[in-house]
């Protein structure tokens, strides 16, 4: 029971990374497999700062006294500040990837007019047909 | 949206006060929640706010693109540069201590000021440059079209 | 950290790790601060071959051993960031920058053939970051470090590619792809990460080490380790997982897929190198069977993507599969699992770059003459751009491994490493792949040559701007053919370090900072 | 000068020469005349050295180290310096044969082919006087890569097609199977020298040794034994000096004199002999000399059946190492020098016929050797020297290689080098007798046809009568190539 | 306990939205909704005393990341186009990489356990000696300017990359946008930059 509980947590995260990541990989829309990558970053995230928790513990901010001195208790707990710092790195890196992705929607929304994946697959198959039957037999023969 | 009146009162009184919340994420970070980025972030959805309300031409009056590429490069500077002075000051690479030598925790303290400095102005020149190249493409659909 | 009192002041000599990173990183805000087309190119270029002067001095320090530490901020490991540099990542850095310096020249007559002008500013910024990343995910010693710098490079490697736009729309959806596929890979190192620094409580990979090895047989170590090699494996294009590359090496610009194609998949197998050995042990790779995986897939990359390549009519894409062939090599030289495995691993990754780069830039000298790749379009143009078609028989001798090319001193000893597992199928299968290579090669060889000039291009030699570079990795692909002491030595004492395991990692340097 | 110049001097003039040719592509004259001096100059250094060392062993030179134990190193023995003779010497008068052979038959792109022509020579040289496996395999491997564009060098589809089959076989065969051999090799002694006695005894045992001297014997693509001699027949499509040098002499003889060598220096006749692991090859060997022959008999192309005939030839060679004993070695080197001569006579002939006649299929030759006489004797002495009849040297290599299978106990062989000299009789012959005896049922075609060019028919009547020459010196080449054996040292 | 069931709502409201997200093929309302999930997992960050990743988090996913995909969407399309052929695959690879993270789980300590590796070994160093040596309330602060602030900078130049790389994406010229007018303009320029070219 204690196991079952005190793994709970991840394993709710687990379902959730799972789900982001499905929504990434079976999903055909570009903007929606960017939400799809949000999700499935944002469950990672969790999962880090679900490792930082110590029960009973507190956010990693010392009390200060008026002046801004540090006023050190030691009966507070504090949770785990390192993994506070590495998902403050990584939601900013997943901004990052967000806006990229979403600016080449945007551009791909220009060049083919849709932002369905099946689309584009089917426009650059065409395109590619094309172009072998300009150039594939030229060379005589395949090999 | 030029023609929401109360929009854009409320947006010229709030704009300020988001840009006065920015300055105190930026420089209370080390007291409180925040930082330069969230600073950043905040500095620059006030910029984002006037533009959308009035318009990307009047926020890049305001905020020309040109000073958005200046500053997004100057922050990562900054950052950096904090860094090669300690270098030159004959330490390891971002090393605050050696901006005051014989109190440890001061020289931290400066150097993590400019770093965090460094940090805000990235994000906010670069939040407002993104903001300004999606702004440039004109929208697909209405307003009544949601 | 000492007193202040005892500060020694560091010299230049002691900040070269940083300094190799650090160059470069400033010269993409500079170039975007200057705003100048005009200082652009030469800003990237200083930069570069400045990186490159690290290296190598790096190198010169770690070639036989031992290995640098640099605390960054001056906190120890495992509280800071440590920059660890030893032989199997100096020889990377030296392939990364190197690389970078050579391509910056032919760059700049690709880059104004096939980028719009206003572009340049922003495009060698963002080419300057690339390089960044790659040298910062390679150097570091703190395994959280790597996600950064991977994600820097990872980014900037997008955008790159997405440059390629302005010729093909296709470089666009290329480029979303390999941003997800990119993202996921990176996303799944980090889940990796979290359960590792769950298991342990420390990013330092050399702390993590010892720690691991304490820990004895742990599930979460296991997934971790699962979690790593899979997400290295996507940004490495390791073979199932390779479906990113074709596309996005196929529609980057020229200069881009030189680049790129020479350095980042290198930078992944490093990493996954690294964290096989140095953070888990051998031993802990043995017993997760992680060989017989990596060897088997290998073993498919090497023939379906060389067969794959065969059948291109498009030399760009024909060497995109090359590349996914040739990386297969590399994991084969890891799940051999002996000296001579690993070192064919280091030693392919470094010859396998410059091969890669040579033929890279010339595929780009004959776009800059045809327009296109397709055979039919560059056919007959090794007779009016003789120096770039010599080029390209280099290189794809090379590529087969013929005597007297750096490929060949990489499938030596990649050939012994399978004799030393008495592995002689597996040697005759490595001998019936290349006989693929040969094929693929000889095709385009054939195209160059034997067919009449295609009227349509400029026939035309092309520019000494690019023809320098092309033959600078072209006589490296035969200089490295010969002289191995560079290559293979520096390959033969990571190897022998990587093999170690936390041993070659472990112990506080004596050349510590201070 | 000392040796290890002279051998430097032996690669370096034909590398110089294409460097020449491709220098001065635009001026002919200046390039031939370049290219025929440094030919001279090659067969003098190589000569020098033969006066120097005459059938000794020198040391090794190590150019450099490419890593431990692996280095670029030349030396001179009586095999490599017999090699080094033939193809010098005979790419002088080939050169000759080539200038009248391009120039009066309009072939384009000479400064390409001359030039990739002295490179194939330079890496023969380099072949020549490699000091160990490693060394030997680079230059082997230049040589396929400097002779493909002269196989394509008509441009022509089929001539794309042979130049893919050339290149295919024997870059595949060596990258697959003898580069695997190679450095299986290495690792199983630790070193590549070519050492007196073999380098493998005692290293390698049981089914290994005919495994690893199987992955040599196919490895060795030039040495054409079936079924990888599909090459040599598809390189026919090359002009015909290209055939009678590279593809009578330097080539195929490359493909041999690996063979030879990996026979005597890395696995040692003694070793071979004990363990018995080349007699598969030994069947193999007469099996290819019969095929070949069989299938040279039904070829209408004289090129053609030239090159089966090549193929059938070779196999001698490899018959005699594979005999693992001296006789046989020493009969099997041999005959790279007299089946050399020989068989650049018959090439040139067929050059020179076709030059004169642009005919190519032996049944439109009837009564051509009444108007070329010169030619057509020069091909009937060429073709006893294959056939191996005195007074012609090919009778004293196949003489000795049956005294080596006596040697070896194989009577079996004897029957098979007869019953192959029948063959030779059978196919070669023939030619001989249409030309001279027969008449064209139409007559018209020897009509205004003459003798070819003067720098066409004297260097096969000149061969011709090395051919008569060679048999008068057999003794010595025999006692040169002693040492090879071991006996003498 | 309370903490474990607020938890345990939150998880909850979390997977709802996740599927949600899944289900839907309204684009807006799909946006709206990571939005939504954002701001859940914002305030599932400060029950577990993650109080300045809950601040980034609501600002970055909730803030910048719905406004960013509002423009897209409003730049592209509204609707997704539901093409239900392949769910096989990837419900396999979720599965297993589920499954691999599960086996993970097994040895994984307790949530909360203040004696867990990642406890006791190098944040204690943070906690117990930033005050002296960087005199910072906030230890998330001293970690990530100070402690880790090579990767901090890592972090700028990442987002120094976006911003660069966004640039470099959308500042080329909208081709197929063009009014008919500025098609014509641009028409004649090059025209005349041909011209020009043919003179020289």
């Amino acid at each position: 029971m204690e196991f079952i509980l005190g793994h709970l947590n991840y394993w709710f995260v687990i379902v959730l990374m799972m789900t982001g990541l499905y929504i990434v990989i079976s999903r055909g829309n570009l903007v929606k497999k960017i939400v799809g990558l949000n999700v499935f970053q944002v469950s990672v995230f969790m999962l880090y700062i679900s490792i930082g928790k110590v029960t009973g513990g507190t956010a990693p901010i010392f009390p200060t006294d008026l002046q801004g001195k540090i006023q050190i208790d030691p009966t507070i707990v504090y949770s785990n500040p390192l993994p506070h710092v590495l998902i403050l790195t990584a939601i900013v890196v997943g901004i990052a990837t967000t806006s990229l992705g979403l600016a080449l929607i945007v551009r791909i929304r220009e060049e083919y007019n849709t932002i369905e994946e099946q689309d584009i697959l089917d426009q650059d198959a065409a395109t590619a047909h094309a172009e072998n039957l300009a150039h594939g037999d030229a060379m005589g023969g395949r090999a | 949206m030029r023609h929401h009146l109360i929009l854009r009162v409320i947006t010229k009184l709030l704009v300020g006060a988001i840009i006065l919340f920015a300055f105190y994420v930026q420089f209370h970070g080390d007291f409180s929640p925040g930082g330069g980025f969230q600073a950043g972030v905040i500095m620059a959805v006030a910029f984002i706010l006037y533009g959308l309300v009035f318009g990307v031409a009047q926020v890049q009056r305001v905020f020309p693109p040109w000073l958005v590429h200046k500053l997004l490069a100057l922050g990562v500077l900054i950052y950096a540069g904090t860094g090669v002075w300690n270098m030159l000051l004959g330490y390891e690479f971002l090393h605050y201590g050696s901006f005051a030598p014989h109190h440890m925790s001061h020289g931290q303290h400066s150097g993590i000021l400019y770093v965090e400095v460094g940090v805000g102005i990235t994000v906010t020149g670069v939040m407002v440059a993104i903001f300004y190249a999606f702004a440039g493409r004109r929208p697909q659909l209405g307003d009544d079209d949601w | 950290m000492s007193s202040e009192a005892q500060h020694v002041a560091l010299s230049l000599q002691d900040h070269l790790p940083v300094l190799q990173v650090l160059i470069p990183f400033l010269a993409g805000p500079l170039i975007v601060l200057l705003g100048s087309r005009t200082l652009a190119w030469p800003v990237a270029f200083i930069a570069s071959f400045a990186a490159f002067v690290c290296s190598g001095l790096l190198l010169s320090q770690v070639m036989n051993g031992g290995f640098i530490s640099y605390h960054i901020g001056g906190w120890a490991p495992p509280l800071g960031i440590e920059y660890r540099v030893d032989a199997a990542n100096a020889l990377v850095l030296l392939l990364i920058s190197g690389i970078s310096t050579v391509v910056l020249p032919f760059a700049k007559p690709s880059v104004a053939d096939e980028i719009p002008q206003r572009h340049h500013t922003l495009f060698y910024a963002t080419f300057m970051l690339c390089l960044t990343g790659l040298l910062g995910v390679v150097i570091t010693g703190d395994a959280f470090n790597v996600f950064v710098f991977l994600e820097i490079s990872s980014l900037s490697t997008y955008v790159l590619v997405a440059k390629g736009a302005s010729k093909d729309r296709r470089a666009l959806s290329a480029a979303y792809d390999y941003l997800i596929m990119g993202t996921i890979g990176a996303t799944f190192f980090v889940i990796g990460l979290g359960l590792l620094y769950m298991a342990t409580g420390t990013l330092n990979m050399a702390d993590m080490a010892d720690r691991i090895a304490a820990l004895g047989t742990n599930r979460t170590v296991q997934a971790g380790f699962a979690f790593i090699i899979i997400g290295m494996g996507l940004k490495a294009a390791m073979f199932p997982l390779h479906h990113w590359l074709p596309n996005a090496y196929n529609y980057a610009p020229s200069a881009v897929t030189a680049f790129l194609a020479a350095t980042a998949t290198k930078a992944a197998i490093y990493v996954m190198l690294r964290f096989m050995f140095s953070v888990f042990q051998p031993d802990f790779v043995l017993d997760m069977g992680a060989t017989w995986i990596i060897g088997l897939l290998a073993v498919i990359a090497m023939f379906v993507a060389s067969f794959i390549a065969v059948f291109q009519n498009n030399f760009k894409r024909m060497l995109a599969y090359s590349s996914i062939a040739q990386i297969g090599y590399m994991l084969l030289g890891i799940s051999m699992f002996n000296l001579n495995g690993l070192t064919a691993t280091m030693v392919h990754l470094f010859n396998h770059g410059i091969t890669k780069a040579a033929l890279f830039m010339a595929v780009g000298a004959l776009v800059l003459r045809t327009g296109t790749t397709f055979y039919d379009r560059i056919a007959g143009m090794g007779r009016v751009m003789p120096f770039t078609g010599a080029a390209v028989v280099v290189g794809g001798l090379s590529l087969i491994g013929v005597p007297g090319t750096a490929g060949f001193i990489s499938k030596w000893v990649l050939v012994q490493a399978a004799f030393d597992n008495g592995w002689w199928w597996m040697a005759l299968a490595i001998m019936a792949s290349s006989l693929l290579a040969v094929i693929y090669v000889w095709r385009i060889v054939e195209a160059l040559y034997l067919h009449a000039p295609n009227p349509e291009a400029e026939h035309q030699e092309a520019p000494l701007m690019m023809l320098g570079p092309i033959w600078i990795m072209a006589g490296a692909c035969v200089w490295f053919g010969f002289d191995t002491e560079l290559t293979l030595g520096t390959a033969r004492t990571a190897a022998e370090a990587l093999l170690a395991g936390s041993a070659g990692m472990a112990e506080i340097p004596t050349a510590a900072m201070h | 000068m000392d040796t290890n110049t002279l051998i430097f001097l032996a690669m370096l003039l034909p590398t110089l020469a294409m460097f020449g040719n491709m220098g001065f592509h635009n001026k002919p004259d200046l390039r031939d005349g370049f290219t025929f001096i440094c030919a001279v100059l090659t067969f003098t250094s190589v000569v020098a050295i033969l006066s120097n060392v005459g059938n000794a062993t020198t040391e090794e030179i190590s150019l450099f180290e490419v890593f431990p134990g692996l280095d670029i190193a030349f030396n001179v023995e009586p095999l490599g310096l017999l090699f080094a003779l033939v193809a010098s010497g005979l790419w002088i008068v080939t050169h000759v044969y080539g200038l009248g052979y391009m120039r009066s038959n309009n072939e384009s792109h000479h400064a390409r082919f001359f030039a990739c022509f002295s490179g194939a020579i330079a890496s023969a040289i380099g072949i020549a006087f490699a000091a160990n496996m490693f060394t030997l395999f680079l230059f082997y491997e230049i040589l396929t890569i400097s002779t493909y564009p002269l196989v394509a060098h008509k441009g022509t589809p089929e001539a794309i097609r042979g130049a893919r089959i050339y290149l295919g076989v024997l870059i595949g065969s060596s990258i697959a199977l003898q580069l695997t051999a190679v450095i299986w090799t290495y690792t199983l002694a630790g070193t590549l020298d070519f050492t007196q006695g073999g380098i493998l005894e005692g290293k390698v045992s049981g089914v290994l040794v005919p495994i690893l001297l199987g992955l040599y014997a196919f490895g060795i693509g030039k040495a054409a034994l079936m079924p990888f001699h599909k090459w040599l027949p598809a390189a026919m499509v090359a002009p015909t000096p290209v055939s009678a040098l590279l593809h009578a002499v330097a080539v195929v003889k490359a493909g041999v004199f690996t063979m030879l060598k990996v026979g005597i220096y890395i696995f040692g006749i003694d070793f071979l002999a004990e363990t018995g692991a080349s007699e598969w090859l030994m069947w193999l060997a007469a099996y290819s000399i019969i095929a070949a022959s069989v299938i040279a008999m039904q070829q209408d192309n004289l090129k053609k059946r030239l090159a089966y005939s090549t193929v059938s030839q070779l196999s001698y060679i490899t018959l005699g190492m594979a005999l693992a004993t001296q006789m046989g070695v020493l009969g099997g080197g041999m005959h790279i020098a007299m089946h050399a001569v020989g068989k650049i006579t018959l090439f040139m002939c067929a050059g020179a016929i076709y030059v004169a006649t642009h005919k190519t299929e032996i049944s439109q030759m009837q009564g051509l050797g009444r108007v070329m006489p010169i030619t057509f004797a020069a091909f009937l002495i060429g073709a006893l020297s294959i056939i191996g009849l005195p007074p012609l040297g090919g009778s004293w290599s196949k003489w000795l290689l049956m005294v080596g299978a006596a040697d070896a106990g194989h009577q079996i062989m004897i029957g098979v080098l007869m019953l192959s000299s029948l063959l030779n009789v059978a196919y070669l012959l023939p030619i001989v007798g249409r030309g001279f005896f027969l008449k064209d049922a139409t007559n018209n075609a020897v009509v205004g046809i003459r003798e070819a060019p003067l720098l066409v028919w004297l260097p096969p009547a000149l061969t011709a009568v090395g051919c008569v020459i060679m048999f008068f010196y057999a003794g010595h080449i025999q006692a040169f190539l002693m040492p090879i054996t071991g006996v003498v040292r | 306990m309370i903490e474990t069931l607020i938890n345990i709502a939150l998880f909850a409201m979390l997977i709802t939205t996740a599927f949600a997200i899944v289900r839907m093929d309204h684009l807006f309302g799909v946006v709206m909704l990571s939005g939504v999930f954002s701001l859940l997992s914002a305030m599932l960050f400060v029950t577990l005393d993650a109080v300045d990743v809950a601040f980034t988090e609501a600002a970055v996913g909730a803030g910048i990341s719905t406004v960013l995909m509002l423009g897209t969407i409003a730049l592209t399309a509204r609707r997704e186009k539901r093409v239900n052929n392949r769910t096989f695959v990837p419900m396999l690879v979720c599965v297993v990489t589920g499954a691999v993270l599960i086996y993970g789980t097994l040895d994984m300590p307790n949530f909360g356990d203040p004696n867990a590796p990642a406890q006791i070994h190098v944040a204690p160093a943070y906690l117990n000696d930033s005050i002296e040596e960087i005199d910072v309330p906030n230890v998330v602060t001293s970690i990530l300017a100070s402690y880790r602030g090579y990767d901090t900078m890592g972090e700028t130049a990442v987002v120094f990359t976006a911003g660069i790389g966004v640039m470099l994406i959308l500042s080329g010229l909208r081709h197929r946008r063009h009014s008919l007018r500025q098609r014509l303009r641009l028409e004649s320029r090059r025209r005349r930059k041909l011209a020009k070219r043919g003179q020289t």
